[in-house]
């Protein structure tokens, strides 16, 4: 599947900027005045406006009848989410942190992600689940996780993380209008909190209209004939600053930003890792048996004879740690891409 | 209160659920003798009957219309057929057919009819939360829909079905949930498991009503869900039952029930809902001849759709790969279907995932 | 009966909480101002602090040894003052030092203490199961221990915290949980989540005593959490009770409340269980200069484990890879380390994963 | 790690047969009679002896107090566990199929297998979790997967798969007397049920004595110099099969058995594929961001200049489907084994 190849300045060629969070809370808002069968559902969604700004001005708008705060019971209310979803709603259901799956994941995987296809078909699970995700401002290990592969890994879930406003908005329309089950992954780094300041990068461009972004076509933000990256999230941008870095030793690094894990461009990995030959994967999750493992796999499977060189950075199968000097060991920065990149192109 | 003709509706559907067990034994053991293996056989899998369930089904969807949903846990027989859900198609599922209900993907711990609002799923108190979004569905849309939640005794120690009651309750939802007691949870008896004798006291502390049914009386089923259901459809929110029921066999097909007194056994098997009845309705004033010809119905109705059902296909093996997502991505997202060299050569199913 | 020492006990952990609250607030905005940046500072990460909760804590935990079990939630300090875990290793780990109670991994929702076997986590009612743990273990032992775990009334809806009493209560284990009832669940009230106003009627389902204690008095705390963890020791089986506290801040630290009314607040404010026992002490003829002296030597202890905490090393990045296991693997699991030049050319780390 | 290569008809070289299932047992016998704060929890553990057998006989030995059946509760017993492990008891709990992981996954990620590194290792968890995996007898979607990657994906637990009496027993040994959370994964058709017929391979000869295999051994099942097959659980002996129906033709495959997921014994893979160039990976769970992927980035990331080709089988990415002729479909055969060895060698 060929990508769209979008320069990654481009979409900031509009005037009005967004972050991250005002541009998801765009689509989730225009979604609910043209369709009155969406609701958003969650726990502090309403009054708070979501501990990460996920729902921020929803409640004055649409009232508690669309904007519900429910109690801490994630199993019965996301399976709530089902059931609603597959009596015809279009529901949105938060939960908090992805690290709270585990009290909710039989809803979430054996309902949510496979009624449709044990229903042979005659059900569909139009909903999405949206989730904060990510480290960096040491929560330790119950609140700092991605869980990227995790989701992926567990079939009938489509798995969505923006990395910009204008890629949040967009794939934000386009999980609400699908009639499948999408979780949507925002990373609390990116969400452009006035609290938790976010890198440059995610805030972008955001056009007024809505639009939407197919699933399934991941965006070179950066485009490079030396070393490929794949990454998604937070360390897209933490790539471009490598790659940026490395301009002036004349390392050309090509960025490419997944945007969905399922399902997974994989055509475009392909392309790029033929065109340079060396393939680094960046990841916020953990690195055995997950996201950096599988782009491996594919880029072996689909362009071995291509392929000179692989590495992967991702956090190194231990808990999130606490203090500062533990979790930046084990999250993967900019000069640790940069050194990576480094060394693949000797 | 309860008329001979809906005495007459419910007899009927507990004989059709019994005769649909009875025969589905007789298929299922198939290929199965003198040797039981689980995966021989026309109808392989686990296969949990309802015998001595069939008031609870009978008398709570009697209420029920087909805007109604129900879920239903993993013994969902005679539940599915005092739904209404469409014999034919769930036997042909059963007996992993492509023309049965889920395409020969859910068997029968899977059964999915859209139109008339009925699932079932094999994980213990997993159809709880749905129901409650059906329920909350309906609430929004200002229907008067409800939905009914079944599940076994051994299910209310399950956090799903508490954190259900709570919400149902906080957001005085339309939703009923039955709690059919047959004593055990496989080979756990009831006092192993809580200290509860009366499992609707778990509504207690979610200022929920809650009331048991003493015995499996489809009558007695029918009034405490009539005024369940009533009330929820009435907008005054959620309720809990327990029903007394019996398992007459064991947990599953091929479960010898080794840890089962004898005298249980019998206890079981001499309480049957379905004799007591039609001794209700021959004190009504019901014929045997009228009971005969229900019966007669009801098993020819059974024998039928079994009929139908073996005579349909196998589903293709390419259609494995189908109803992964309802809106298909535009690419695959693995080279799945590679597993036979078949299915590799055929470049259509992969299109589907 | 409370005896007057016990008071005194109470009231200098009570105390001792709170002023260790107040400085670790100070040490926390460090670095935060004037912008609040909760990644920025000596101490990152959220940090909910417990100002009007410390009768609970007190309250339950003195009739606790040091081989009983807690495990408390994400709002933790006032109990593990009152259980006894070492304040400079406490605080260390809230800095984030290589000293600290877990070598910096947990943080403030993560202290471990085997000393005292206390444990707190992050997930709510996540303590439950394990408490529940603890307490088998001391039945099986045939120890007179008991565990209690803590939770908030946010957590009464949550499953792992309803099966919990189911199981403790089945098999009479020396368990008893504590509900802190502050109204919030960050900006939820509870009668947005719940219809029951009295969160220990959540203990009627599963036929387990529940009591709730009105106000946040530590003698009244103390005197029903005798009573429940008496029970438990003398193997009389669990017990839920439910105290009334308040949330004298917000959330976390950085919560400006704007969901919470201004008279909720004030409500709030005014009524602090420490002035309660401050007045009951003097009642029962304690004079001022010993709270005076009390509370001197909580801020001595307090101001000294802080000043300890500071002083700690960070840890070394390569600890990092420590401690996944208690019995690393011979091999890694992955080449972890690799991330940084620096731990790659570090030969050890490696081993211990 | 230099695996023990140890020659699949090795163990056999004893009088006594035992099936999976008794092995497995006779270990957990052991090991209750050696340390009285062993005892196994779960559902129809007691007087039904395990719906798989998995504790045939325990109650009549030990008595109700140490072989317990406890409420369908799995968040409860399973968190329970933990807590009775971190007391210094030696619980095994058992999670009756792993399917139904999602209504305990917190307990299980979050406290079993991360406690010991969030407290500074102050804390060990002692426990083992015994769970059934695995298809082939048409039980759909909720009753056959194997999720091995979701298990392994996570950090904090050791992951045993075993694929022979021989080898159930050892690890079993070594799950008890680990002072890790270790999870037990048994596949259901090797556990030489009577209802559930079990091929040949897994019922091997079985020492009387206690014994130990270390974690982290891969074990070759079977030597050859062609084409690598790394796989576990019912699959090693699908590719014995497979590489049996090979040898008349002239093809020689090696057949790597994992058997711990966690730690992961990569040097074994490397030598393989640096010995035989091509490198099949065959896996009973989903194939995306799981167990396969991960075989093939060890492989690319250590060996990939003697790398020629790779290729993987595993189920695609969709649901386990109910129906004979769909289930056979998605689980790899024999057959396709072989068809994808002699794809490689070609
Ligand atoms: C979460 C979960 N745990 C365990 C099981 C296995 N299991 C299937 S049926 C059953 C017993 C159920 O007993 P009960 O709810 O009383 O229903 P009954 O079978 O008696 O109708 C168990 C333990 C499951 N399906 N799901
Ligand atoms: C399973 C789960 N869901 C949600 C959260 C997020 N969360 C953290 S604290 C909290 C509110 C808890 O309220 P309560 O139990 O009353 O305790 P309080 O904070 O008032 O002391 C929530 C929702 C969580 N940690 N775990
Ligand atoms: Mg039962
Ligand atoms: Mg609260």
């Amino acid at each position: 599947m060929a990508t769209e190849s979008r320069d990654y300045t481009e979409a900031t060629e509009t005037d009005r900027e967004l972050t991250m969070s005002r541009a998801m809370v765009e689509a989730i808002a225009w979604e609910m005045r043209e369709n009155e069968e969406v609701f958003y559902m969650g726990e502090d969604v309403a009054d708070y406006g979501g501990i990460f700004s996920s729902t921020t001005g929803l409640l004055d708008e649409f009232g508690r009848d669309r904007v519900m705060d429910v109690p801490i019971s994630e199993t019965a209310y996301l399976g709530a989410a089902v059931g609603a979803a597959q009596a015809g709603m279009r529901p949105i259901a938060e939960l908090m942190f992805v690290d709270f799956f585990g009290v909710a994941m039989d809803q979430i995987y054996n309902n949510m992600a496979k009624n449709t296809y044990m229903s042979g078909g005659s059900f569909s699970v139009p909903m999405v689940l949206t989730t904060a995700v990510g480290g960096t401002y040491n929560d330790a290990g119950q609140h700092s996780q991605t869980l990227y592969g995790t989701f992926a890994h567990l079939p009938g879930m489509k798995v969505v993380v923006p990395s910009t406003a204008y890629d949040a908005k967009g794939l934000m329309h386009s999980a609400i209008r699908d009639d499948d089950p999408v979780v949507y992954m925002f990373h609390k780094r990116l969400m452009g909190l006035g609290w938790m300041p976010s890198p440059p990068g995610p805030k972008t461009g955001v056009p007024e209209e809505d639009y939407t972004i197919p699933f399934g076509e991941a965006d070179i933000k950066r485009h490079g004939s030396d070393v490929t990256v794949v990454t998604l999230g937070l360390h897209v941008h933490r790539a471009l600053d490598a790659a940026s870095q490395l301009e002036d030793d004349g390392i050309d690094a090509e960025v490419v930003d997944l945007r969905t894990l399922v399902p997974l461009d994989t055509e475009t990995i392909l392309d790029s890792v033929r065109k340079t030959g060396k393939l680094l994967v960046v990841d916020e999750d953990y690195q055995s048996f997950g996201v950096t493992g599988e782009i491996i796999a594919r880029a072996a499977e689909g362009a071995l004879d291509d392929l000179s060189a692989v590495k992967r950075l991702a956090i190194p199968d231990v808990p999130i740690p606490y203090a500062r000097s533990l979790e930046d060991e084990v999250n993967p920065g900019t000069d640790d891409i940069a050194a990576a990149i480094r060394e693949l192109h000797e | 209160m309860v008329s001979v003709t809906e005495m007459q509706t419910m007899y009927e559907q507990m004989v059709t659920a019994r005769y649909y067990e009875e025969r589905l034994q007789e298929e299922y053991l198939v290929g199965k003798q003198p040797a039981f293996d689980i995966s021989a056989g026309p109808i392989p899998g686990e296969l949990h009957l309802a015998a001595g369930h069939e008031s609870s089904g009978a008398g709570v969807c009697i209420h029920l219309r087909d805007d109604d949903t129900v879920t239903a846990p993993h013994r969902p027989h005679h539940i599915a057929i005092a739904k209404g859900v469409d014999l034919k198609k769930m036997t042909a599922e059963i007996f992993g057919r492509e023309t049965g209900l889920c395409r020969g993907k859910g068997g029968h711990m899977h059964l999915f009819d859209p139109d008339v609002n009925f699932a079932c799923s094999g994980i213990i108190a997993q159809g709880c939360p749905p129901a409650v979004g059906a329920a909350m569905a309906a609430k929004k849309r200002n229907t008067d829909s409800v939905a009914v939640a079944f599940l076994g005794e051994g299910a209310i120690d399950q956090g799903g079905f508490l954190e259900s009651l709570n919400l149902a309750a906080v957001q005085d939802l339309p939703v009923v949930f039955v709690i059919e007691d047959n004593d055990w949870a496989i080979s756990m008896p009831k006092d192993r498991v809580t200290d509860v004798e009366d499992g609707s006291r778990r509504a207690w502390g979610f200022d929920m009503p809650g009331e048991r049914v003493d015995s499996d009386d489809a009558v007695a089923v029918y009034e405490a869900a009539e005024k369940a259901i009533m009330r929820a459809r009435d907008g005054n929110g959620p309720s809990l039952i327990e029903v007394q029921v019996h398992r007459r066999m064991g947990h599953f097909m091929g479960d010898a029930e080794a840890y089962r007194p004898e005298a249980d056994i019998e206890r079981a098997k001499q309480r049957d809902s379905i004799e007591r009845l039609a001794d209700d309705l021959r004190a009504h004033g019901v014929e045997d001849d009228e009971l005969d010809e229900i019966r007669e119905r009801a098993h020819e109705r059974v024998d039928e759709a079994i009929a139908w059902a073996k005579e349909q296909p196998e589903p293709d093996p390419s259609t494995a790969y189908e109803n992964v997502f309802t809106n298909p991505p535009a690419q695959t997202a693995t080279d799945g279907g590679a597993n036979t060299s078949d299915a590799s050569s055929d470049g259509d199913e992969g299109g589907d995932r």
